[in-house]
């Protein structure tokens, strides 16, 4: 299954895009998507890896299991201010 | 017991002139978050938001709820801009009327604690335009 | 830095409809007490303020100061009612800015709690009217 | 020397006055005062034996000196909500 990772803020800018697409397995879990995510941007391995990611604008665990179509959005927010 | 999110285009209005006469809350906060000139360091003339929606308002709707719940309070109201709020200008107001001031003051702090760690809204600094030198 | 106090007869108004565009504070919080209809478990129609003064608004003034010093205020303003103050209405307003949100809640907080400890105004409650039945 | 300490909120209702006068030594101290309102108001002498005064607007220790014409005011408050 093909999904497109939304992406926003600092990371968007610092990628010059709005979204990266990842391509897992049928029945990946969301842990698959960081996995994928880190592999394919290898010099921020790290940080994708341990990403929060929104399925369908909620939080879920990295167990839980996606479904073609789902919405994934990367939510790591900087906090401060 | 009423929480009320509200997500605004640009810089946010005024306060609302006056709170209603409430003979049930005896603290009522009002904070506004102000977009500071200087953002780590650098001068900048504005800040850009962006808001991840519906996932912004549902978790701020969610997050006032619980603290609704936990501290006891009478009312909670969340204003948010998106897009961009020029230097000096208001991006962000939370209003809390409770009992006493004790639970208004915690629900504030822990409010935006939350919000700035969990809900889906990023801000990106401006930078001054070049003068004309 | 700047501190304000005022002592007005009755109930305040409403807040300063805007505050002015500040680039140089990020968090600004109105606190506003209100008369509650239950005072100590009883039903009441005013609350009534005796301020000592000139000790009130120099204690006043002085712990202003002190949390402007303590916690690096941009400002702070401070507002209390003298007299008879009617239930839903304010009768204490304290304003603070700052750069950053925890130091604006620390000072709100400690502000009142001294203002309560250590300022010398006392509230009577003035009971509903009788029905006429 | 005599003083009229001022008295206000709940005590003032209490006691259905707004001063009560005090008669002390000349070089009286602020706790001399402390113990005359206790010795006249015996039923409460724990808590003017205790209580805040200000002297000319001020709070002072209890061993500071009292002079003729100080205006001395019972600032004891009860915090609250």
């Amino acid at each position: 299954m093909v999904f497109r990772v939304l992406i926003f803020g600092s990371l968007a800018h610092e990628l010059s895009c709005a979204s990266i697409a990842v391509d897992v397995p049928d029945n990946a879990s969301v842990r698959d998507v960081n996995e994928a995510l880190a592999a394919s941007h290898p010099h921020k391995a790290t940080f994708f890896r341990g990403a929060r990611l929104a399925v369908n604008h909620s939080f879920r665990s990295a167990d839980a299991l996606l479904r073609a179509g789902d919405e994934i959005a990367l939510v790591e927010l900087v906090g401060g201010g | 017991m009423s929480a009320t999110v509200r997500i605004i285009d640009g810089a946010l209005g005024n306060p609302a002139p006056a709170l209603p006469p409430a003979a049930q809350f005896g603290a009522a906060i009002v904070f506004d978050g102000v977009v500071r000139a200087d953002e780590g360091g650098r001068t900048i003339r504005a800040l850009a938001y962006e808001v991840y929606e519906p996932m912004a308002s549902n978790m701020l709707t969610e997050l006032g709820r619980e603290m609704l719940a936990k501290h006891g309070l009478v009312a909670i109201m969340v204003e948010h801009s998106r897009g961009e709020v020029p230097v000096g200008q208001r991006s962000f107001r939370l209003t809390v009327h409770a009992l006493h001031r004790a639970e208004a003051l915690a629900a504030v702090g822990e409010f935006i604690d939350r919000m700035k760690r969990d809900v889906p809204i990023w801000k990106s600094a401006l930078d001054e335009a070049p003068t004309a030198s």
